[in-house]
């Protein structure tokens, strides 16, 4: 709690004073939660995917805040890698979408259940 | 950043051994595509030896949070990776190149997979072992992902010509698998960015030697880099496939193909181990080595990481081992105990490096169990793939296809019983020493009920290793168990053979591993933990001239 | 020479593998007819003259696992040996008992007796406390096989069951065992896993720690004797193992616990054990009548059989509870004398199996008609395993029932001013115990000649369709059977007449364990009273460490 | 600093003790033996290496016999070789009889159970023989009798020559070397060897026959029952040791002088209570042995062995080595205000009940069995009078003419193919062949029926007095008790005379026709032809021969008590030089001080056979004279009573029923109407007072009841636990399953479970520790 107040009274440059540092990250938490939540109450697989992006940008924003925050840039770069990444995550889910959309004409997360216990 | 170049030239041979392989596998002649595989094996070689010449001194200079994890690390993941290689032959392209051979069939580069399997292979072993090599949250970030990415496709791969041969339903299954296995991994490991993320916020750096050092105990209060680590070892325990991550594991393994999933069972579990270990030594353990004298500081993890690791250690012995208990099918089995093992391997991590000595190190024990787990367990998943049912090429699936392995084939027979009674525990095979080092470092710790209940749950993991041994060594096999029949593929059988070989010989020869492993979880000297003040001090440890005396062993 | 007794049926079980099946009981005779030999030798040795500070040339020490400290690290006290002897002398014995039994699978039969054999030699050697604890476990997967694959019907649910208990409870007190040695490196010079310097640092530990740490030991120990309440695998362990399994399960492996006891137990927790001697006394003597009367109601011959091990083991961890001379001579001769008498009785079963294919009372009756010869060997042994004087079982039971009888001297039941009297030793038991023991004396007596009653006497009964069909085998027992049982029923008689030679040869270890367990817990006590009960324990340490050295010059302690 | 400089002492000592200990355990050799005789008190000294010879050559037999037995020898060699090593035994008895010095004198043997015990003290018990003249005593008539009865068996058993003969005759030969160690030991744990050995020899024996289930019961029965005994024994030696620290006759008994001084000196309740227990704890074991009330039950049963086995284990020398046991620890007895009583009490009731019971039976030796139970009866109560000589002087005779008894019952048994009925058989002495047969019986009788001037007539009279003439608690009524006893012996003894071997002749064979009692089992319901061909044949010289030697014996035995008049007969010299006197002798000043108590006399001029000079004092009266003195004439009354109430319900017509008697057939006489009259009590002495039924109902039902509760608990709750405990796992794993439900956001919705309890713990961990770490 006391990291969180601290940083929500910190004092920051005239820009960012509006938007303070437990803004972006209030920012950030809501948007992984509704990732989180999209994840868990979609059906479709392309939603689903997008749900899980959401979360690394959720992630994203975070690290920006807190590189802005800390004055250094270490986090942007992060950003940078989590953006490669999820592109790389986006290609190959892509791929695999297609491969089961081909399967079984249907891209309900439920299809695919057979495997259990 | 060049200085870490030579402690990188595993990854760079693996990375050039790739290359060679993706080009290999676009000739159209058989003979060359073979090749792709002594090629990995060759690089696994190559890195492994690079691997193990790695200058520890080398890497403590430049600073490295653990430098011996590095050496270890890779050179596990290389000893391993080249008993994988041998398992994963002919698991792709098996029926595309039977139809190549019968004439039915072109060479087509776009169909021929071969290449790609072994080039995601050697990937994600190369991410593994950069995990090893990390000191940097992004760096540890990109490794786990490169670890995991290739993994995804391996699974659909290891099935994709499998209706060829007849068996469609398994393919369908290594799509169901792929599919969980894939959109759960994303979200952990949005889960771990996530704590990464919040870990970077909370202390401002992302280097963890620094990490640590915001973090320990004489520094501010910090609750975000507290939330961020918990987080991030949660997100990570998806790649261990520890509770509340586990869901998925039986699952995939049962949809993979045996020898892909002997590889799911052992790489990302590998990485996600080191992940832990060195997000855990940078968060609090950690202990001075003092030149002759080991011992004095060896920190606490904060409480808060330290509660949720230990319910999800229990969690996750527990729910493995019950949960297999119930299973039938053979891979689910192995897929449960794979989870209670990494439960087991929590408790070193909780256990923490103790005063450095090998018997009362967790990181250590935790280390020496990965390896003694690779190796068994690959073991047991390599039986499985030596076998198949001659009617349509499939796997075996339940329990009961094993009924009298050992009367019909006693090497392979006795592998499994081999490994089994291994992984259950029991002396003098290698799994009792890996288990032992857990003990000790456990009680050594004070963790007493957690080291009482790692043994119940070993008590629980008997019955159903039993009731596995029980089927392949005293039942006699039925008409049913007629159709199954080896694999022509002669490498999968020496997998197997020297995996139980090393469940025996390692046992015998334990000592240098336990003492590398020990090496390995020395946390460096450039990166000692600031004096902490005086009401932290361990009350169990007196530091008297007396006490560190007798913490010098006398062997 | 201890190491070359482990190694030498490992290299017969290579052999048995090697060769046809058809050998395979002749090299296992062999063999374990090379272990008895080298076991005879290591006797010869142990009492060779030239007293125990010479050299011992039994002992063996390597470096195993330095880094854990493990060391293979051999040597023999007289209990040690003693068991040792005993398991060398069983192991032929069942390779002739089964000769004609065991038809299919004789390499896996033979090999894995030798293999058993080999760790069972472990145990009793082993003087570093992993290697002890490696080959207590191992002996579980020989056993295994031996009742899941040579047993009768239900021999599955039996060995699984078997194996789950001891296994669970071996792992419990391996917790407890791993505790000590971390609190002697804590505390005590450092990570060794050595079982004397063990000892000797376990016994600092506070009252309470020695308490846990002696209810997770027993966790282990107590499910292997069994003791009452954790015997309920034996009888169906029992009933389903091969006659073979049989002998060796009652014979060795039980004892395996009471060693266990002996060994861990007393040197380890010594406060702990002078304080709950009487609970597990009493759980011993429940168990000596509980499992006696159950037994007079069975119709399995052999369950009779396992009960009654169950009942005879409780004199046994009784004779260990009084913590005094008698008791535990009484005790350990116990444990040999079991061996010998249930182990032949086991053999007779067997032998009555092999002819009858039935076990069941109700199906036999009166083969003293058919078999004259194992009707005398049957009441031999009978006779030997009710206590009859002059045989065996006797004597040790004897000594037990006499050391719980005047163990009391402080805080048990002769009180205080027991001392008073010359026949009270230190202890915490009494009278009272040795007079609910006693009753089980009677049972025995009730519940053996139930069994010689039903089936050796009377008019003779055979089931049903026995005629039609005979075997291979004469009526009677033949030469081999009875040149099985011959070595057995000598001993017994030897055993019975002649202790002395095997109680001298105890003494000084005895009377070493003795010396510990009274002098930690005495001086526990007086400083409980008098002190307070944390500067006791430096106490207990300063009197151990003064009379350790002693006892040691002059009984020569552990060879 | 104190407590601990102590404690360090104190241990230290320990040490040294157990050290101490093995130096004297490290040199045992032959040399060793004489050092330990030194150990022993100073008035005993080391005795002659020849008596080893009494316990080994009887071993020697059975060894000799086991290996006819392996040869596959069936001829009579087996009883040659018995006679011979008995024989042996019995010279060498004499000898020893004849050598024996005023003292005890001890002969080590070998170490048997010797060992530290910590406390400074050791355990031995070895194999060593005490031997002073109650041990000569004893065995005198145990070799002897043991000679004669083998010869006796040898053509008794001479059916069984191609089963069980051998086997007969090394459980025989086992039978007197356990006897032989019972008597002769020199500690108690021996003595316990013999005891129990003795006890092995009486099952193998009552179990000879073993296809009849009866005889097997019985010897199951005999063996369980004696163990309850055995127990308490067991736990008398302990006390013994934990009070003295020895179980050595030659150690202990000087040790218990003390407490003889303490007792004459009128302290008698001073005496520890311990000490007191101690006689309790032997009794026990004397009652399971000699067959006393509560345990008298085996010994009727037991009747189903062989006859030659009755005659000496079942009357003649192992029942009475409860009496020996006495005896030989009488100290013991003394100084326990409440030992002797206990035993005068048990003793005469079972005398009366199980003369009762005799009364009532039809099977003759069945009758001889109650008999000896009743005689047991005065033996013990002789013990508890203080009169050691009378009991033991019984002991004799009693041994000499029930042993005849039973041998002649024996024989018409043998000759009447096992026919035992008294109904059944009569005029049996005047069968040709049959007349030794028919003297030995008559001078049995007469001394068991206590008829004047018979050996068995002094040596009753000798325990009926002093009940007279000792004070107890009750102990006239109980003299009374016995007097009355002794009238119903002689009528239960002469019924059998007169309804089998005198008056008409008649005999119906019994069951065993040819085959012998062997083969009962087999032809159980195959109908017998008694009435055909039956010729009974007589018995053959060794037989007769045996019973003629027995004859002359019981007859000469009454010539002891006129030896030695000093200390009341030959047998009381024995005493006086034994054990059993050097506290009896002291007892002679108890009944006043110990037992006595209200007595105004202390100083002791209280009776005892071996006593006869000290009369002047306080003692009891008999019609206001000197019971020693009475007795004869009282004695012979009841006697000579009981034997015309016996000719007159049973004897035949004519001189040989005393021409009071009136019987013509074989299976009815006058008593048939009076027990008509005096139903029930004769069903009930003859169900032996429902006994069996009593302890059927009251212990063996229960405990085999319990038995079987005990058996479903283990399976259902002990082992029913251990099963749920094992299926714990599954059950946990039933609830954990449904989360593996196989879908794709189930799993997820899991894994977001889990992180929202981790992070809420992590919230939780941190607001309990005040953040940070």
């Amino acid at each position: 709690m006391d990291m969180l107040t601290t940083l929500a009274q910190a004092d920051l440059p005239a820009a960012m004073a509006p938007a303070t540092l437990a803004h972006y990250l209030f920012l950030s938490a809501a948007m992984f939660a509704i990732g989180l939540i999209g994840f868990l109450t979609r059906r479709n697989l392309i939603v689903m995917f997008l749900c899980t992006e959401l979360m690394f940008q959720a992630a994203g924003i975070a690290l920006i805040a807190f590189s802005r925050f800390h004055m250094e840039q270490t986090g942007q770069t992060f950003v940078i890698f989590v953006l490669t990444v999820a592109a790389a995550e986006a290609a190959l889910a892509l791929a695999l979408v297609v491969l089961l959309f081909r399967r079984r004409d249907s891209l309900d997360a439920e299809q695919w259940s057979e495997m259990k216990g | 950043m060049t200085e870490r170049l030579p402690l990188l030239l595993p990854e760079i041979a693996m990375f050039i051994g790739t290359c060679l392989v993706l080009v290999l596998g676009l000739s159209p002649s058989l003979a060359a595509r073979k090749m792709t595989g002594i090629v990995t094996g060759g690089t696994l070689l190559l890195a492994g030896i690079l691997a193990v010449n790695t200058s520890t001194g080398y890497a403590s200079q430049i600073g490295m949070p653990m430098p011996g994890l590095i050496g270890f690390g890779k050179a596990l993941i290389a000893l391993v990776g080249l008993l994988l290689v041998l398992l994963v032959a002919g698991t792709v392209d098996r029926g595309y190149e039977r139809m190549i051979l019968a004439g039915r069939a072109t060479y087509n580069a776009s169909r021929a997979l071969r290449a790609e399997f072994y080039a995601f292979f050697l990937f994600s072993l190369m991410g593994a072992m950069l995990c090893a090599s990390a000191d940097d949250l992004i760096w540890l970030f990109l490794a786990l992902e490169l670890t995991s990415l290739p993994t995804y496709v391996m699974v659909v791969m290891s099935r994709a010509g499998s209706d060829v041969g007849g068996d469609s339903k398994a393919w369908s299954r290594a799509q169901e698998a792929s599919v969980k296995y894939f959109f759960l991994g994303a979200l952990g490991a949005a889960i771990f960015l996530y704590g990464f993320a919040l870990l970077y916020g909370g202390t401002g750096s992302t280097k963890l030697v620094e990490i640590g050092a915001a973090l320990s105990p004489s520094a501010e209060p910090n609750t975000i880099a507290i939330i961020g680590l918990v987080m991030s070892l949660v997100g990570v325990s998806f790649k261990i496939a520890a509770v509340p991550m586990h869901f998925y594991t039986a699952d995939v393994y049962e949809g993979a193909s045996a020898p892909v999933a002997a590889f799911l069972a052992f790489t990302p579990k590998t990485a996600g181990i080191i992940t832990m270990v060195l997000l855990a030594t940078a968060a609090g353990w950690g202990y001075r080595d003092t030149g002759l004298m080991i011992g004095g500081d060896r920190g606490t993890l904060p409480p808060a990481a330290d509660v949720v690791l230990w319910i999800m250690a229990i969690a996750t012995m527990t729910v493995g081992n019950v949960m297999a208990w119930m299973q039938t099918s053979v891979k689910r089995v192995l897929a449960y105990s794979s989870i209670a093992h990494s439960g087991y391997m929590l408790v070193g991590i909780i256990a923490g490096p103790g005063n450095g000595s090998f018997e009362q190190n967790g990181i250590a024990a935790t280390l020496f169990y990965l390896l003694c787990y690779g190796v068994m367990n690959l073991g047991a998943f390599a039986v499985l793939a030596c076998l198949e049912n001659s009617s349509d090429e499939s796997e075996l699936q339940t329990v009961d296809d094993l009924r009298g392995l050992g009367r019909r084939h006693p090497a392979l027979g006795w592998v499994f019983v081999l490994c089994c009674m291994s992984m259950l525990g029991l002396p003098p095979l290698l799994g009792f020493i890996g288990k032992f080092g857990l003990f000790t470092s456990g009680i050594s710790a004070g963790r007493l009920p957690l080291v009482v209940i790692l043994g119940l749950n070993s008590a629980i993991a008997a019955f159903y290793y039993l009731k596995l041994v029980a089927m392949v060594w005293l039942e006699e096999p039925g008409d049913a168990q007629d159709r199954v029949r080896p694999v022509p593929f002669g490498t999968r059988r020496i997998a197997a053979i020297l995996s139980a070989t090393g469940v025996v010989v390692l046992a015998v020869f334990a000592n240098q591993l336990a003492v590398s492993s020990q090496e390995a979880a020395r946390r460096g000297p450039g990166v000692m933990l600031k004096p902490r003040s005086a009401e932290r001090v361990e009350p169990a440890a007196p530091a008297t001239p007396e006490s560190v005396a007798a913490v010098d062993r006398v062997r | 020479m201890l190491l070359a007794m482990m190694i030498a049926p490992l290299v017969f079980v290579l052999i048995v593998a090697s060769r046809p099946a058809e050998h395979a009981r002749g090299i296992a005779l062999l063999g374990s007819g090379v272990s008895l030999l080298l076991g005879l030798i290591s006797w010869r040795m142990f009492i060779r003259p030239g007293g125990p500070d010479a050299i011992d040339p039994l002992a063996f020490s390597m470096d195993w696992l330095p880094s854990m400290g493990i060391r293979l690290d051999l040597g023999v006290d007289s209990v040690s040996l003693l068991m040792i002897l005993l398991s060398c002398l069983l192991a032929p014995l069942c390779v002739l008992g089964s000769w004609t039994a065991i038809v299919k699978d004789q390499r896996t039969f033979y090999g894995w007796l030798l293999g058993l054999q080999a760790a069972i030699v472990g145990v009793f050697a082993a003087r570093d406390l992993m290697v002890f604890y490696i080959c207590f476990e191992f002996t579980l997967v020989p056993m295994y096989i031996l009742i899941s694959r040579f047993g009768s019907t239900n021999r599955r649910a039996a060995g699984t069951k078997f194996f789950l208990y001891t296994f669970t409870g071996s792992l419990i007190a391996l917790a407890g065992l791993v505790y000590v040695v971390w609190f002697t490196a804590q505390h005590h010079g450092g990570w060794t896993l050595n079982i004397d310097r063990l000892a000797e640092s376990a016994r600092m530990m506070s009252a309470t720690e020695q308490a846990w740490v002696m209810a997770a030991m027993l966790a282990g120990f107590a499910v292997k004797v069994p003791l009452f309440p954790f015997h309920t695998w034996l009888p169906l362990a029992h009933t389903e193992a091969p006659t073979a399994g049989s002998v060796i399960l009652a014979g060795v492996l039980l004892k395996l616990g009471t060693y266990g006891i002996y060994r861990f137990v007393l040197p380890f927790t010594p406060v702990a054990v002078a304080e709950y001697a009487p609970l597990i006394a009493t759980l011993s003597i429940i168990g000596i009548v509980y499992a006696g009367l159950i037994c007079w109601v069975q119709t399995d011959v052999k369950k009779l059989v396992a009960y009654s091990s169950v009942s005879h083991l409780g004199f046994c961890v009784l004779g260990l509870m009084s913590l005094n001379h008698a008791g535990l001579q009484g005790s350990i001769l116990y444990m040999i004398n079991h061996g010998l008498s249930t182990g032949a009785l086991f053999l007779l079963v067997g032998f009555m199996y092999e002819r009858y294919h039935t076990r069941s009372m109700n199906e036999l009756g009166g083969l003293a008609a058919k078999m004259p010869v194992w009707t005398c060997f049957m009441v031999f042994f009978v006779m030997a395993s009710v206590g009859l004087p002059g045989l065996n079982g006797f004597v040790s039971e004897f000594l037990c029932m006499l050391g719980t009888f005047q163990a009391g001297g402080e805080g048990g039941q002769w009180g205080l001013t027991g001392y008073e009297l010359p026949g009270v030793t230190w202890g915490v038991l009494g009278p009272w115990y040795a007079l609910f023991a006693g009753t089980g004396v009677i049972i025995a007596a009730i519940y053996l000649l139930f069994l010689v009653g039903k089936i050796c006497f009377g008019p003779l009964v055979e089931p049903v369709g026995h005629n039609d069909h005979p075997g291979p085998l004469p009526a009677d027992l033949t030469g081999r059977e009875i040149f099985t049982l011959m070595p057995l029923a000598v001993l017994c008689l030897v055993l019975g007449l002649y202790p002395s030679p095997v109680m001298d040869l105890l003494e000084p270890s005895v009377a070493k364990t003795v010396a510990v367990v009274q002098s930690a817990a005495a001086g526990e006590s007086r400083n409980d009273a008098h002190i307070g009960a944390h500067s006791g324990l430096d106490a207990g340490a300063v009197i151990v460490s003064e009379v350790l050295p002693t006892v040691d010059s002059q009984t020569g302690g552990v060879r | 600093m104190l407590n601990l400089a102590e404690s360090i002492t104190s241990l230290l000592t320990t040490a040294t003790d157990a050290a101490g200990g093995l130096q004297q355990a490290a040199g045992h050799g032959a040399a060793e033996a004489a050092a330990h005789g030194a150990t022993h008190a100073t008035d005993v000294v080391m005795g002659p290496w020849y008596v080893l010879l009494i316990p080994l050559l009887p071993m020697l037999g059975v060894v000799l016999v086991t290996l006819t037995a392996l040869l596959g020898i069936r001829t009579k060699l087996p009883a040659w070789l018995t006679v011979a090593c008995l024989g042996g035994a019995f010279a060498t008895t004499v000898v020893m009889y004849w050598n024996v010095s005023a003292g005890p004198a001890v002969t080590y043997g070998f170490r048997w159970i010797d060992l530290a015990t910590g406390n400074g003290h050791r355990f031995t018990a070895d194999f060593g023989l005490y031997v002073d003249s109650l041990t000569c005593l004893w065995m005198l008539f145990v070799t002897g009798l043991g000679t004669l009865i083998a010869l006796y068996a040898s053509e008794y058993m001479a059916d069984d020559l191609k089963a069980g003969y051998a086997r007969f005759f090394m459980a025989f030969n086992l039978f007197v070397f356990s006897m032989a160690c019972l008597v002769m030991a020199d500690n108690l744990v021996l003595m316990f060897l013999g005891w129990e050995g003795v006890g092995l020899c009486s099952y193998l024996l009552i179990g000879y026959y073993f296809k009849k289930p009866s005889a097997v019961a019985a010897s199951k029965k005999a063996f369980v029952v004696n163990r309850i005994g055995d127990l308490g024994l067991l736990m008398g030696i302990f006390l013994t040791y934990v009070e003295f620290g020895t179980v050595q006759y030659a150690e202990l008994f000087p040790m218990v002088e003390p407490y003889v001084e303490l007792v004459k000196s009128g302290m008698a309740w001073d005496v520890p209570m311990r000490v007191g227990l101690i006689p309790v704890l032997f009794m026990v074991g004397a009652f399971g042995k000699s067959a006393q009330l509560p345990l008298f039950v085996w010994l009727p049963d037991a009747m189903e062995g062989p006859t030659p086995v009755s005659a000496l284990i079942h009357a003649a020398t192992m029942v009475t080595a409860g009496v020996y046991l006495i005896a030989r620890t009488y100290a013991f007895f003394v100084v326990s205000p409440i030992a002797l009583p206990i035993v005068a009490w048990v003793g005469a009731a079972t005398a009366l009940v199980s003369a009762t019971i005799g009364m009532a039976q039809f099977d003759i030796k069945r009758i001889m069995a109650y008999s000896t139970v009743s005689q047991l009866g005065y033996m013990f109560c002789g013990l508890a009078f203080l009169s050691t000589a009378g009991a033991a002087f019984h002991v004799l005779t009693h041994a000499f003419f029930k042993a005849m008894l039973f041998l002649a019952c024996g024989a018409v048994m043998h000759g009447f193919a096992g026919q035992l009925d008294l109904r059944k058989l009569s005029g049996v002495a005047f069968m040709k062949g049959w007349g030794i047969v028919g003297i030995a019986m008559f001078v049995g009788c007469l001394n068991l029926a206590g008829f004047p001037f018979t050996a068995g007539y002094f040596s009753k009279d000798m325990i009926l007095a002093e009940a007279f003439v000792t004070q107890g608690p009750g102990y006239s009524v109980l003299g009374w008790v016995l007097l009355v006893t002794a009238g119903l012996t002689a009528y239960y003894t002469f019924r059998v005379f007169f309804r089998v071997f005198v008056g008409p002749r008649h005999a119906e064979p019994g069951d065993d026709h040819h085959d012998h009692a062997h083969d009962a089992g087999e032809h159980g319901d195959a109908e017998p032809d008694h009435h055909h061909g039956f010729h009974p044949h007589a018995p053959g010289w060794a037989i007769n021969l045996v019973l003629a030697l027995l004859t002359v014996g019981s007859i000469a035995a009454a010539g002891l008590y006129f030896v030695d008049k000093e200390n009341h007969g030959w047998v009381g010299g024995m005493i006086h030089n034994s054990s059993a006197y050097t506290s009896a002798g002291s007892a002679a000043f108890l009944d006043s001080a110990n037992i006595g108590m209200h007595v105004d006399d202390p100083v002791g001029t209280g009776h005892s056979a071996d006593h006869d000079d000290a009369h002047g004092g306080a003692h009891g009266t008999l019609f206001g004279q000197d019971p020693h003195k009475i007795m004869y004439y009282v004695s012979a009354v009841f006697g000579v009573v009981g034997i015309l109430t016996a000719a007159y319900l049973h004897g035949p017509k004519g001189p040989l029923g005393l021409f009071i008697g009136g019987r013509t057939k074989a299976a009815t006489s006058r008593a048939d109407g009076l027990a008509d009259a005096m139903m029930p009590l004769p069903t009930y002495a003859r169900n032996k007072w429902y006994f069996d039924e009593f302890y059927g109902a009251l212990i063996v039902k229960p405990l085999r009841a319990l038995s079987h509760v005990f058996h479903l608990i283990d399976k259902l709750l002990i082992d029913g636990l251990v099963n749920l405990i094992g299926s714990l796992p599954r059950f946990v794993a039933s609830l954990i399953r449904p989360s593996q439900s196989g879908l794709l956001q189930g799993y997820a919705a899991g894994m977001a479970a889990g992180l929202a309890v981790v992070v809420v713990t992590v919230w939780m961990v941190i607001a309990v520790t005040g953040g940070g770490s």
